[in-house]
């Protein structure tokens, strides 16, 4: 069988390497639509011969690497990573689309970070070594740091350093905790390994309690920074508003933070020395980002820091759903990354369009853009909804599968969680109401409603949105498989 | 004795020696020659020593031996004497004395190289001193230059005090084993274990050495010899010369004084600490990127003395991975610096700091490949994956978590993490911000020594399995005395 | 094939419809009308048929449930409170639809309209049909979304576009309240499961919910140091959905702005359909609420209070249309009143609160087209401005007054003669009599007398200044098209004959919603469970209960009568703004300063808010404290590097001297 | 027989007589001068565990140490000799524009 996984981590860097050396925008992006395309093929082949029935890693990949280390290249995929690694092959082609007639400086380099980063976060996915999954989460970092730095808005500099050295020091502690683990693991068996699922299995095993804490907390910090949770959030306002749109789809589409909650997280907590407290902290940090998001989102100006808040405040539904631990909501954790993404990044595209045309960002001096964008108006009035968590759209299933599985154990946590529902909707009617809605403000000039590649790229998220909002089975049950799995480690527990 | 055993040191006194003679009779503007000679010298020494490795002998009457350790050292002083000459093709093009340049930096890497494979006291402060003695006059190899006269003036003088503390220190060690010989005094060392002298010796033997490795306090030359030299013969001191200190320490401390080793170990740690959040803290602010990488290698200095404290095989291994991996990169940046520097100066003849990271405004654009070479660098010090830095870091960092010294790997973490501050400044500049200046050709010779870095510090990042192999034997070497 | 099996294209033919007028809509004559109105009129066929198989045999309902995903499913259940609901709403969007073509003719975007009420009508649709609580509150959403498209459909308008914001948020947080019931209830299901629901066990349907009532009620959770029953705590949640959604204190503030839509949409959406999805709800859910202690009271209670409340500033607007948009308040509390009335009724309660639910839609929606007839004629909706319109507009006149004496209940008591609100409504207040005799508390009974005599007065109050008397300003006017005046004529048709034609089957009809095939309650039990003792309903009121709400309604028009149509009270002394009752009703008892202004604006936006950004300034400021002090210990810790050598010598030598005394220290101390 | 201790302590002091000057002195020569006195009094030690052990050891790191010592005073003039005829001076405090 062909080692498909590799093909969909290669490819893109490949792609990526090769649109460095284009000369014109037209190369760069045929070069990058090529790139996104083929993975997209790929993917659906993976996800049509995917099996959802079982928990298991799939089309897995092994090959000995550095052995004196126990270092090897593991590749494999389950109900976790599928999902993520569908939203981005989803996604990514759209993006390139959507970026098809824009003119900017350097585009062979613009594209190579597109794809560099894709190749960068399905590499997250389906590494199956800690070495492996190490590389690819900090290779992330560099093309989304020029994607700031390059093509940034007024503030970039100062957003790209804060970016990359804030989220470095998590990845740094993060890494601690795996030499933990990897010692641990390695003193107690004798043999050195940095495969995940072994060292997640031995990890039961090990005597001391409070290094297993330790080890847990470490790992915790590295992908509670990159989700990003409340209190460790700081640099993700800044690093989205600041990002270009590209870039800040880039970054909604990087959910390796929540993944690592799923895939290393859940499967330890019942074996901590203190699961209670684990659940505690999870459930902390993820409710008061939930509520916490809201008002930061709701006290905005800028439309795009707006949704960047937005972004803070979903993604606390995945923290509470990961800390819930009942299959429903650690499914529906899994889902709200996914759906997260979809939606957000359609939002995305939609505040880019609006500077673009416009020239501003500031609510207030935005107003009645419906009459002259109705297309645009209508795709951002369905992805806003979404965002609230309007029903018949993909965050709504994720939100109620999350609020309702949590509420079975932590029902006081929820109770915070659902208290922002009305300030989302009141931020995102707002926000709505004065950009697209009202007289038009004539300052704003003549404006324009987006192009067919926008409409085209922008129309199919937001259809998915739909798509996935009314029918969630078919990523859902694999999500729900695995959760199920997790879930059943915890009642062995009895945690 | 087998001469086949010293073909790598041989090859080397040949070639310096014949490009020292042959430098005397031809004509300025054919002196290109000598630098292929002296590359070619370097190289077959280096296939010498990779062909060898493995094999275990003594010689000289047991005052050197070849083994596992010495033979990886000899290979991290060969690649960055293989840098050396090749970027110094370019560097000396057109000067009368070219061949001083380039026989100096053999001598210094044959210094380095029996510091390497010593197996007595009085080889190795032989070797040490002729790689010192050999690095002061190339330091201040522009005589013209007021910054290179005062970088050489500096290392010059606290070089030597740097020699008398040592020898003061390795006098006191001789006077209480009675031997030089390094298995010897192991043996022996029993007798200076709590006893005043005894301390006294390692701190001043840890002076002597930290001079080379830069561990602050004993540092305080390295910024000012690394800034003020040709930024060639700074990437040879960064990268060859620190790492003899630290082979020579490795030698004297872990075995021959192994018997003292809470005491070393303690200072050590102390030295650790202070020298990375220094070398980390000061490099923020600096504007002269040669100085910046300065501190830098102050910084990673700091991190390699970590095996001296944690004192596992896999950390002294690892330890002696990082020497390689600095190796290249620390050596590669200045390369890169040095190409920068060229292109500036024939702009611009009078520039008084052809280093400034102003210089490095558009480089992106106006050097690609340069520019290129710098971030794979940068990022490697920094400690990104599938580079060579992020591979030592691993390794390195691990083991001080195995051990227990949690505290030690988390100021190391934090510091790594600072650092990441002013090399992404270096990228920024490089690649965010706005040039006018057109486009300039990269010199061949600089382009060539960087890729070849380049292609160090990836290979060692991505297949890594052989050099942890030979780290960890080397490592063993030194473990066989504990 | 049965028509049973037809059930599922109810909702989605309006919603293909939606589709299609979305996007073909505009390149079709008058905004693509047609394909709603096609639509809409099968899903009418469909749901008739089902209903006269169902009043047949009314315990085969249609029940078919798909899985969805995890233990929850996606349904259709038709049983009589359904099907007499879907008959109504396809039925009145069908009217709607068709006076629409005419009202929307000039407009510019009457594809969107199209569109979008379609999408309304398969949402509400859909929400009906549920079977499950969680597809009900997806569908309840989408309706809300609706009506927020719908209100704000003139969005370039700044007070259309804040109107409509105000009613999404303020349903919103019934919404919430209902989500959250939904939670807990779903917490408790899946609890009692142990987390292990088996295959086709579908824990959110109504018949597995129903099911385990008593053991709901068992559950209890101390809430602010009380101890309240799961079952109160969830009822009373669901309740405050409902509150939002139809409008009852405190959260109608929403539905008199919501007036900035067409009235086309206060019609279908703001009157006959959307807003009595929260009578609906607790009517759907009635088994849980008959079993929870307090919560029927509650109910009650607010309902009555509501009708009143309402009612007091129904009499003194000036805009007919916020006249009419009270009184639907008013309606809505009587209708929340005739199911609280159910601690004393039993499951007959859910009969008579449909059924004042189902004629209401019919006069309301009538009295809405009214207006807008009037509004489209004359292109002004203050009163003040109006006047005589009937001579001009005689059939809009007419349909007018029938459906006001439909309204007011006017009908003979102890006869089958009268108009449709006359058979609902005095049901309910005398249900609400019964009420006060079996509970003791007399409050709602007395309550809905007073909002009957309120009824009666700002209705014809209404009547008098629009239809009567002499043009108080120059307006042109016509009777409108055909296309609207038709669906006048029949919904005026409905308004008058309904309620006598099915008083008597409907009532049983609907009250055996709970025993069939798909969900088999005893009301009986479960009312004990909630404490409540059910009397048996003979019609032994005394005569003065029944002839009451007739007397205050002929009281209501007398006045009105005197007061606008003779004029002989002048009203100047008490129609102005010294005279502290008016002042306090016309700015409606000050909630809009309360709640926009003040909660909303002061304590939610610049309170909270606010003192987040400080929050999060704060820790902004924390990570660049570390990074500054960084850089500047950096820049500290540089100026040793002096320059001078022998500084540096000096730095070796105490260096050394510093390591020997510290080695030395540090190997003492450990 | 003279004790090795005294040696040690006439190295001792010698040694620290250089430090001293090292430390104090401007001059680039008296500097040079003062490395040389540290030199010789480590040598000095050298011999004298030399004579105590009755081991050559020593004496021969002491000669190998001398004849290193006076290379690196020849290195050392040469460049004390540049900076002279540069600046025409060899007086150490005004060599400092490489600091911090």
């Amino acid at each position: 069988m062909m080692p498909i996984l590799s093909m969909i981590v290669l490819i893109p860097l490949i792609f990526a390497a090769l649109a460095l050396f284009t000369k014109t925008k037209e190369q760069a992006r045929v070069i990058a639509l090529a790139g996104t395309v083929i993975v997209l093929l790929l993917t659906v082949y993976m996800y049509v011969n995917f099996d959802s029935t079982i928990a298991d890693n799939q089309f897995e990949e092994l090959a000995q690497w550095v052995p004196s280390l126990g270092i090897t290249y593991h590749l494999g995929v389950d109900g976790i990573a599928m999902p993520l690694i569908l939203l981005n092959a989803i996604v990514l082609p759209f993006l390139v689309l959507f970026t098809w007639n824009d003119e900017r400086k350097s585009p062979n380099r613009f594209y190579a970070c597109i794809l560099a980063t894709e190749g960068a976060v399905i590499g997250v996915f389906t590494a199956l070594d800690f070495f492996l999954f190490y590389i690819f989460w900090e290779l992330t970092l560099v093309p989304l740091f020029f994607m700031v730095s390059i093509w940034g808005g007024p503030n970039k500099h100062k957003a790209a350093i804060k970016f990359f050295i804030y989220t470095h020091v998590a990845s740094l502690v993060m890494l601690l905790g795996i030499f933990g683990l990897y010692f641990a693991a390695w003193d107690m068996t004798g043999t050195p390994t940095l495969d995940i699922p072994t060292l997640i299995s031995q990890f039961q095993f090990i005597e001391s309690g409070a290094a297993k804490d330790m080890i847990f907390l470490a790992l915790l910090f590295g992908f509670i920074v990159k989700i990003p949770s409340f209190p460790f959030h700081s640099w993700q306002p800044d690093a989205y508003t600041e990002a270009p749109t590209a870039g800040s789809v880039l970054f909604v589409m990087l959910k390796i933070g929540g993944y690592g909650l799923f895939k290393v997280m859940l499967p330890m907590l019942p074996f901590t020395a203190s699961p209670n407290l684990m659940i505690t902290i999870m459930a902390v940090l993820g409710s008061v980002s939930v509520l916490y998001g809201a008002f930061l989102a709701l006290s905005q100006k800028d439309l795009k820091r707006m949704v960047a808040y937005s972004s803070v405040s979903h993604m606390g539904y995945v923290t509470l759903g990961a800390a819930g631990l009942v299959s429903l909501s650690v499914s529906g954790a899994m889902f709200q990354q996914f759906s997260h993404g979809l939606i957000m990044s359609v939002m995305f595209m939609s505040c880019g369009i609006i500077k673009n045309t416009t020239g501003t960002r500031i609510i207030n001096d935005l107003g009645g853009l419906a009459q002259k964008m109705p297309k645009l108006a209508v795709i951002m009035v369905m992805t806003f909804m979404a965002s609230l968590g309007l029903p018949g759209l993909s965050g709504f299933i994720a939100e109620v599968s999350v609020l309702a599985g949590s509420f079975v154990n932590l029902p006081s946590y929820v109770m915070i969680a659902v208290s922002a529902i009305v300030i989302t909707a009141a931020y995102h009617l707002w926000a709505l109401q004065r950009a697209m809605f009202g007289v038009y403000n004539e300052k704003l000039g003549t404006v324009t409603d987006i192009d067919t590649f926008q409409t085209v790229s922008m129309g199919v998220i937001a259809i998915l949105v739909l798509y996935f909002g009314l029918n969630p089975s078919p990523v859902l049950e694999m999500m729900l498989t695995n959760s199920d799995q997790i879930v059943s480690l915890m009642a062995v527990m009895g945690v | 004795m087998d001469l086949m055993l010293f073909a790598p040191e041989i090859s080397l006194v040949v070639t310096g020696l014949a490009v020292l003679l042959i430098g005397l009779f031809i004509p300025t503007d054919s002196k290109k020659i000598l630098g292929y000679l002296a590359a070619l010298g370097v190289l077959v020494a280096l296939f010498f020593t990779v062909s060898s490795l493995g094999t275990e002998a003594t010689a000289f009457n047991d005052t050197v031996s070849i083994d596992a350790l010495s033979q990886f050292f000899k290979i991290v002083f060969l690649v960055v004497a293989l840098l050396f000459t090749i970027s110094g093709i370019k560097y000396t093009e057109g000067n009368s004395h070219t061949e001083e340049f380039f026989t100096l930096g053999l001598f210094a890497t044959i210094g380095m190289m029996f510091v390497a494979s010593a197996n007595d006291l009085m080889v190795l402060f032989v070797g040490f001193e002729l790689a010192s003695l050999a690095t002061y006059a190339l330091a201040g190899f522009e005589k013209k230059n007021a910054k290179s006269l005062e970088a050489a003036m500096k290392y010059f003088i606290i070089g030597s005090l740097s020699a008398a503390l040592m020898l003061l220190g390795i006098s006191y060690v001789y006077g209480a084993t009675g031997t030089t010989s390094i298995p010897g005094i192991a043996a022996n060392a029993s007798v200076l274990v709590g006893s005043p002298m005894g301390l006294v010796a390692v701190v001043l033997l840890m002076a002597g050495f930290g001079f080379k490795i830069a561990l602050v306090p004993f540092h305080m030359w390295a910024p000012d010899t690394y800034q003020g030299s040709p930024s060639v013969v700074s990437a040879l001191l960064a990268a060859g010369s620190k790492k003899m200190g630290i082979v020579a320490a490795l030698k004297v401390f872990v075995v021959a004084l192994i018997a003292l080793q809470a005491e070393w170990q303690t200072a050590f740690a102390i030295l650790a600490v202070i020298t990375m959040t220094y070398g980390n803290m000061v490099a923020l602010k600096q504007t002269s990127v040669k100085r910046m990488l300065a501190y830098s290698s102050l910084a990673q200095a700091g991190y390699i003395t970590m095996a001296f404290v944690v004192l596992t095989p896999m950390a002294l291994g690892g330890g002696i991975f990082y020497a390689l991996s600095h190796g290249f990169m620390k050596a590669g940046a200045f390369i890169a610096t040095a190409a920068v520097t060229y292109m500036v100066l024939s702009e611009n003849k009078d520039s008084t700091d052809p280093d400034h990271i102003d210089n490095f405004r558009g480089l992106g654009k106006r050097m690609p490949v340069t520019a290129l070479s710098m971030t794979v660098f940068v990022f490697a010090l920094a400690g990104i994956p599938l580079t060579a830095g992020y591979m030592s870091k691993f390794i390195l960092f691990s083991s001080t978590i195995q051990s227990g010294f949690v505290w030690l790997a988390i100021i190391a973490i934090l510091n790594s993490a600072i650092s990441l501050g002013y090399y992404a400044k270096i990228v920024k500049y490089m690649y965010f911000l706005p040039t006018d200046s057109e486009k300039v050709s990269e010199p061949l010779p600089y382009t060539v020594a960087m890729i070849i870095a380049v292609i160090g510090v990836l290979a060692i990042g991505f297949w890594s399995e052989p050099v942890v192999y030979w780290a960890m034997e080397a490592a063993k070497v030194l473990v066989g005395g504990m | 094939m049965a028509v049973e099996n037809l059930a599922f294209l109810i909702p989605v033919l309006p919603a293909l419809a939606f589709v299609l007028t979305f996007f073909l809509g505009k390149k079709l004559p008058n905004g693509g009308s047609i394909i709603p109105i096609t639509a809409i009129a099968i899903s009418f066929v469909i749901s008739l048929l089902i209903t006269l198989k169902l009043l047949a045999n009314p315990e085969e309902v249609v029940s078919q449930s798909y899985s969805w995903f995890a233990m929850l499913n996606i349904g259709i259940l038709v049983d009589p409170l359904a099907a007499v609901m879907l008959t109504m709403v396809t039925f009145a969007s069908l009217l709607i639809h068709i006076y629409s073509t005419g009202y929307m003719s000039h407009d510019k975007a009457p594809s969107r309209y199209f569109a979008e009420t379609a999408l309304f009508t398969a949402s509400m649709l859909g929400l009906i049909l549920s079977d499950n609580i969680l597809q009900l509150f997806i569908c309840w959403e989408l309706v809300g979304v609706c009506s927020y498209l719908l209100i704000g459909f003139w969005f370039e308008k700044p007070s259309a576009a804040t109107a409509a914001k105000k009613a999404f948020l303020t349903t919103r947080i019934g919404d919430v309240m209902f989500l959250t019931g939904i939670i807990v209830l779903f917490a408790d299901l899946y609890k009692m499961f142990n987390g292990t629901i088996p295959d086709g066990v579908f824990i959110l349907r109504f018949d597995e919910i129903f099911a385990h009532i008593p053991e709901i009620a068992a559950i209890n959770s101390t809430i602010l140091g009380m101890e309240v029953s799961h079952i109160t705590l969830i009822t009373l949640l669901f309740f405050g959905g409902a509150v939002g959604k139809s409008g009852q204190f405190p959260l109608h503030v929403w539905l008199p702005d919501a007036m900035e839509g067409p009235t086309t949409v206060s019609a279908l959406i703001h009157a006959a359909t959307m807003v009595t999805a929260g009578v609906y709800l607790v009517a759907r859910t009635f088994p849980m609420f008959i079993a929870a202690p307090d919560s029927l009271m509650v109910v009650a209670y607010v309902g009555a209070f509501t009708a009143l409340f309402a009612g007091t500033m129904g009499i003194v607007m000036n805009d007919l249309k916020r006249v009419l948009a009270y009184s639907t308040v008013s309606q809505l509390g009587y209708m929340m009143l005739g199911l609280g009335v159910g601690a004393a009724v039993g499951a007959e309660a859910v009969g008579i609160s449909i059924f004042h639910l189902v004629n209401h839609a019919f006069f309301k929606a009538l009295l809405f087209l009214c207006a807008g007839s009037v509004i489209h004629a004359v292109g002004t909706h203050d009163m003040r401005q109006l006047g005589g319109v009937a001579k001009v507009m005689p059939i809009t006149a007419a349909t007018m007054i029938i459906a006001s004496l439909a309204l007011t209940g006017m009908g003979i008591p102890g006869t089958s003669i009268g108009t449709s609100g006359f058979f609902s409504k005095d049901a309910i207040i005398e249900s609400a009599y019964l009420f006060g005799e079996s509970t003791g508390t007399w409050l709602p009974y007395l309550f809905s007398i007073a909002a009957a005599l309120l009824t009666s007065l700002y209705i014809f109050r209404l009547v008098f200044m629009t239809f009567y008397g002499k043009p108080r300003t120059d307006y042109g006017g016509h009777e409108s098209p055909a296309s609207m005046t038709i669906p006048l004529s029949i919904f005026a048709l409905l308004a008058l004959i309904f309620g006598g034609l099915t008083a008597e089957k409907f009532n049983t009809f609907v009250s055996e919603t709970f025993v069939n095939n798909f969900v088999h309650v005893d009301i009986h039990e479960l009312a004990t469970l909630g404490g409540y003792h059910l009397v048996e309903h003979a019609g032994h009121e005394p005569l003065l209960v029944l002839w009451m709400p007739l007397i205050v309604a002929l009281a209501g028009l007398v006045i009105a009568y005197l007061v606008y149509g003779l004029k002989i009270v002048n009203m100047d002394s008490l129609v102005s703004r010294n005279n502290p009752i008016y002042k306090l009703l016309y700015n409606r008892y000050y909630q809009n300063s309360i709640f926009t202004n003040f909660v909303s604006v002061k304590v939610i936006y610049e309170g909270f808010a606010f003192a987040g950004r400080a929050v999060d300034r704060g820790f902004d400021w924390t990570v660049k404290w570390f990074s500054d002090l960084a850089i500047e210990s950096g820049e500290s810790l540089r100026q040793f590097q002096t320059g001078a050598v022998q500084n540096y010598a000096t730095a070796v030598i105490t260096g050394v001297s510093l390591l020997v005394i510290l080695v030395k220290v540090v190997m003492e101390v450990l | 027989m003279i004790p090795v201790a005294l040696y040690l302590a006439v190295a001792a002091v010698i040694f620290s007589i250089g430090l001293y000057g090292l430390m104090t002195q401007r001059s680039g020569i008296r500097i040079l001068m003062c490395v040389e006195l540290m030199l010789n009094a480590a040598n000095l030690n050298l011999v004298a565990f030399s004579s105590y052990h009755d081991d050559l050891t020593g004496q021969v790191f002491a000669l190998f140490s001398i004849a290193l010592a006076a290379c690196e005073a020849a290195i050392g003039f040469a460049i004390l000799m540049a900076l002279y005829r540069m600046k025409d001076t060899i007086s150490l405090d005004h060599i400092n524009i490489l600091r911090w």
